[in-house]
This record gives structure tokens, C-alpha cells and sequence, in this order.
């Protein structure tokens, strides 16, 4: 029904305050945390990853959205690994900003094309 | 009817019992275009304005009144309209300064303070779809309104409600709205709303 | 000693999870989160926007980082009621990226305009 | 000496007891361009590569070790490394293929897929203060070293040194260390020296 965003942070919190923050404009997204390594600590999970972009992934596909480099690194590599790469686009935009964004546009109906684009537009709410 | 400090908290009370009631209007209309709060960001805020209202003297001017109302909003808001509303009433407590009380011309003045204090702060212009969209022609309105304050008042509440009405086939270019697009056309701006209520409050306070 | 930063976001678990992860490359640096409402609720709160400035000044300044528009016009308000405004800088900068770029600066030493310079740079490590 | 899937697996674990010996040292030159974590991320990784080396075949071919490597490494990892190395280790063992052993013109193919993988995920070039600063001199010693893979092995772990030595000038422009700009300088990229230790260990093992 529409678009989802898997949300990659090398923090735990910052993952699931993304996702509650995003959720507020976007009620009826699929918006899933993957923050931290497998034991909770710093760094960045390839399994949660995987999970986070499945879990997303309603057939309209998925967007991604990273922290630093190396949440980065490893959505590429699931990316890679992923049964459908069509449905999957890694945003370079700013984690929190951009997620706000996409999911907003998510919540509109838009597209996968028009979801990524979003998040990387900048735009700033005030 | 004379506006001076014992007015002026009337018509705070009467803000505050408006945004109570009418609470969940203002969040169905920030849920449309927005995060669903702006009702219970100003009930909160005005809800601790009315806690401290008894702690100001008896003899207090206009200017303390709107001061106080301005600190506790920056304090409690917690949205967007904390600091909006907080700089708006901050500008007009300056401006009201010293006077026992307000006849038209200071008025004008201090409507105008706080219109220029939401500009200032938010930097949207007329037309971006904001609170804005309802001060500007209450100023204006008000300014225009001649020498009889409750004419002012009056002439000022009408204008921001038909201000409010007006940003409705508007695309949002601040807030919160501004992340929908084409999408915001069709609702109407739950700040303008609340700007509307609070001149409709000062309108009809006696 | 160094430039300390105020991390304000909607969110008191992204706020949170900035200060960790901004500190694990600037452990000398103070960070200090705003983040939420009074009651912890999504939003911002003025109180706890100026109790982190003040936390985080040790007297060569700090940067503020914010979140959504709303979060900048809550630290602009905190500005206007602060004892010495010219210490304090809000960045136009993404919050995540941001204050990563923005701590690194600081643990290094550098000015309140370097370290703002170092937020909004854009830089993300990879 | 036979680079067959049994010295694969002593490599391998030769290079898991290397890391655990040296975590600290590892960690402790990413505590002064990075998030202090490289020695911890490695050994997390090796170790669980160790966990599951018992589980493959007796008779499993190079591509098998180290594609086993790679999805490991890839799953337990935690930072930067976990991507880069399994890549690196999944493109050697499709460069290795289905061959029971490794002749030095196939090493140094399995070699050369690992640097490219690094370098198609990591998107750094030489000189930009990365792990690939150790790889790119392995590979082309290794490739200059002629028939004997003894040879070529030990040329490798050679240039890995001396490129992870010879980050230490440099500025980073790629990972963590890119954030700190000239204060990066003097201190060796954690990422050229583990890949320095991964190369020993391959010379090392018998
Ligand atoms: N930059 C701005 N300038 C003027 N008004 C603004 C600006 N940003 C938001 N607003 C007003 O604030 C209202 C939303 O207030 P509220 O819901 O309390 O804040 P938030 O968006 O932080 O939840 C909007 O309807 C709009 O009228
Ligand atoms: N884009 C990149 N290309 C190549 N190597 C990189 C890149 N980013 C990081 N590295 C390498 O990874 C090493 C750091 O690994 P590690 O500490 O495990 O990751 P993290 O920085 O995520 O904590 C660096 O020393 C560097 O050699
Ligand atoms: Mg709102
Ligand atoms: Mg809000
Ligand atoms: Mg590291
Ligand atoms: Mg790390």
C-alpha cells in the first residue's frame, strides 16, 4: 500500500526516536528501527538491517535511511544480499530530517522514486 | 470597556477556557497537516498560564499580565506555538510598557508588536500558510478601525478569521505543513485557527 | 576548556542516542541532550533547551544542534533569554550528521566558528 | 605448501588468534582517529568465524572457508570492517571458484577480487588513509612475485606492512578518521594495519 522506511543508526535510541518521531506525520507507514549492533551497543547490524528493510517492505519497496558511513556500508551490503534490490533505495540524506520527509511523503501515497526524492530535498520544516 | 490590566486578564481566561473547549478542533486540524497536537500544546500552555495568574497583583498592567502569559507559553508549549506565541506576547509587553491601559493607538501598537514578534521568530511570510496569514490583516484591520477600541477589537477578530479561512487553498511554506506539498490545499492552518480564537476572545471580552 | 554542544531534538531517545554516539569520538567534549517535552513527550522544551546550554558552556561557547523547525525556534527563544547569546551558536546543520562532524571539532580544540563550521560542513564519514 | 581449504581454515584461524592477541593495539590506534572499536569489532568477528569453522566439511574447498568468512564477518562485525572485509572475503571466494587449491596466478586473482571488493564498497582510493592503502601494494606484490605462492604470500604481507606505515602521513578522506582532518596525520588507519595482520598471518601459516 505504501512506501517503508528502514531507519539505520549506529545508536539504538536514535533508531527508535526516529521512528516514533516519523510516525507522528505518518501514522499508516511501515517505519522500522535498526539501530545499534546485535547486543544493543554501538555500531551497526547487518541482521537488524535485513530484518528492519523486510519488515518495511509491503511490496512497494523501501527506502533507507543511515546515519554514518558505516550504517551505510551495511545497507549496501543487505542491499546485496536482498531478494528484490529493486524495491530497496539507500537515501543519502540526513538520518532524522530526511526520514521525517520521506515518511510525510510516504504517508501521501507517493512513490518509491518520489519518496527517496523527498528525503534528499533538504526541506526543513519550521 | 476599558483595556487595562484587570481586562487584559479577563481576557486571558477567556483564551484559555476558548482553547479548552475547542481543544480538539485545533489537533484535528494539526492532524490533517500537521502532528496532531496543536490543541493540547496550547491547552497545556494556557492551563499553566491560568496557575499563575493568581500569583499577579491585583494592580497589575497590562504589560505584566501579557509578560507572564508570554514566559509560561515559551515554557509549555512544547511545539512550533511555544515560542511563536511566547515572542508574540513578549513583543506585546514591550510595547504595551508602562500604560494602566490601552486606548486604540496603543492597541494598534501592540497587536502590531506581536505580529512582528511571530515574523521575526518564524520568518514566514503572508501567504506561507501560518499564524501570519491571521495577525497580518487583524493588524491591519485594527489600525484601520479608527479611535474606539472595541471597534479595533472587533474589526480585528473578524479579519482573522477570515484570515484563517483564507489559508485553507493555500501550499504551506513553514511548519510543519510545508512537508505536504499540494497536499496541505484544502485544510486549513491550525495556528491561524488558534490566532483567530484569541481575537475572537478579546473581542467579546467585556 | 573546549566548545561544548546542546543537542535539541523532538525526541528524548535521539537526543539521547546523539550524545552517545557524538561522544564515543570526543569523550572530552561536553554534550548535553534537550530533548522532548517537559514530561518527555515528543516536542521541545524551552527549560530543558537552556538548562543544556548553560551545561554545556564552559565559557568558550556552545553549538546548538536541532532537529525540526519547531526545535530551532525554541533554541532562537533560548538565545534571546540568554546571559551571554554571543557564546551561542545554532548550526544549520542536520542533527545527527551534525553534531558527529561538530564534536570531533571540538574534542580537536577548535573555535565556537570552527566547530559551527565543522556542523555545517555536511561532511559524512563513510 | 598447498593453499588447499585446510590451510585456508589454519589461515584463518591463525589470523583470529593475531586479532585476539592484538585487539588492543588495534582498538587503541582507532581510539586516535575513530570510535576506539576496531580491535573489539575484528575479534567479535573471528571469534564467531571460529565458532562456525567446525561445522564445514573436512573436504571444503577454499571458496567454501571463505565465503563462511565473509557471511560471518559480514553478521557480527558491528562497524565499517564487517561490510569491507566480507566483502572482500565473499569476492575472494567467487575469484577462488570451485578450485581445491590455489596456484599463485589464482591467488593472486582471489587477492586481487578482495581489493576490488573493498574498493567497489568502500569507494576509496589509494592515498585516502583506508585499508586499501595495505591492499593495493599486496596485490601488486603479490602479481610481481612470479610462480611460488610462498613467494607471493610473503611479498604481500611485505607491502601490506609497509602501505599500513605509510598511511601514517596521511589525511583521511574516507571512514571516521576523515572527520579530523590534519589531526589524523601521524597516526597509522587501524583498517591498513589489521589488513597488514590478516596478509602476515596467510605468509605465516604453513
Ligand atoms: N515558521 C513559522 N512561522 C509562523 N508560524 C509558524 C511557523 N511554524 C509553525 N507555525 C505555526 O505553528 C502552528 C503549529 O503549532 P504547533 O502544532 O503547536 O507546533 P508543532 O508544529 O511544533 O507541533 C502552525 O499551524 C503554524 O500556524
Ligand atoms: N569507505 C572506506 N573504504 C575503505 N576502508 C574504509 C572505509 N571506511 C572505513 N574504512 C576502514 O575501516 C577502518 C575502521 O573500521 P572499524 O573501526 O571496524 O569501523 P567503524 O569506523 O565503523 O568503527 C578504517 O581504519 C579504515 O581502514
Ligand atoms: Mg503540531
Ligand atoms: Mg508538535
Ligand atoms: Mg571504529
Ligand atoms: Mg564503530
Amino acid at each position: 500500500m505504501t512506501v517503508g522506511l528502514a531507519i539505520v543508526s549506529h545508536s539504538v535510541r536514535i533508531a527508535e526516536g526516529v521512528v516514533e518521531l516519523a510516525a507522528q506525520m505518518a501514522p499508516s507507514v511501515a517505519i522500522v528501527a535498526a539501530g545499534g549492533t546485535d547486543d544493543g551497543g554501538l555500531g551497526t547490524s547487518f541482521d537488524r538491517v535485513q530484518a528492519a528493510i523486510a519488515e518495511a517492505d509491503s511490496g512497494d519497496g523501501v527506502v533507507v535511511l543511515c546515519d554514518l558511513g558505516s550504517a551505510v556500508l551495511t545497507a549496501q551490503t543487505a542491499l546485496d544480499f536482498a531478494e528484490a534490490p529493486e524495491r530497496i533505495r539507500i537515501a543519502d540524506a540526513p538520518l532524522v530530517e530526511g526520514a521525517v520527509a520521506a515518511a510525510v511523503a510516504a504517508e501521501g501515497g507517493a512513490g518509491l522514486e518520489q519518496v527517496v526524492a523527498a528525503a534528499e530535498s533538504g526541506l526543513q520544516g519550521a | 470597556m476599558t483595556l487595562d490590566g484587570a481586562w487584559t486578564r479577563r481576557w486571558v481566561e477567556a483564551v484559555a477556557a476558548e482553547v479548552s473547549r475547542r481543544k480538539a478542533e485545533l489537533t484535528a486540524l494539526d492532524r490533517a497537516i500537521g502532528d496532531a497536537d496543536h490543541g493540547e500544546n496550547l491547552d497545556r500552555g494556557f492551563q499553566a498560564v491560568l496557575g499563575k495568574l493568581d500569583a499577579l497583583d491585583d494592580g497589575a498592567t497590562p504589560a505584566a499580565v501579557l509578560r507572564l502569559v508570554a514566559t509560561t507559553l515559551i515554557s509549555t508549549v512544547g511545539g512550533a506555538a511555544g515560542p511563536l506565541y511566547g515572542t508574540a506576547f513578549l513583543k506585546a509587553s514591550m510595547a504595551a510598557g508602562d500604560r494602566d491601559e490601552l486606548d486604540a493607538p496603543a492597541l494598534v501598537e501592540v497587536l502590531t508588536a506581536a505580529r512582528d514578534g511571530i515574523v521575526a521568530r518564524g520568518k514566514a511570510e503572508s501567504g506561507d500558510k501560518t499564524m501570519v496569514d491571521a495577525w497580518t490583516p487583524a493588524v491591519e484591520a485594527a489600525s484601520a478601525a479608527g479611535d474606539d477600541v472595541r471597534a479595533a477589537l472587533a474589526a480585528a477578530a473578524a479579519a482573522a478569521a477570515e484570515g484563517a479561512v483564507a489559508t485553507e487553498p493555500l501550499v504551506a511554506h513553514k511548519g510543519r505543513a510545508s512537508y505536504l506539498g499540494e497536499r496541505a490545499v484544502g485544510h486549513r492552518d491550525p495556528g491561524a485557527e488558534s490566532t483567530a480564537l484569541i481575537l475572537a476572545a478579546a473581542a467579546e471580552t467585556t
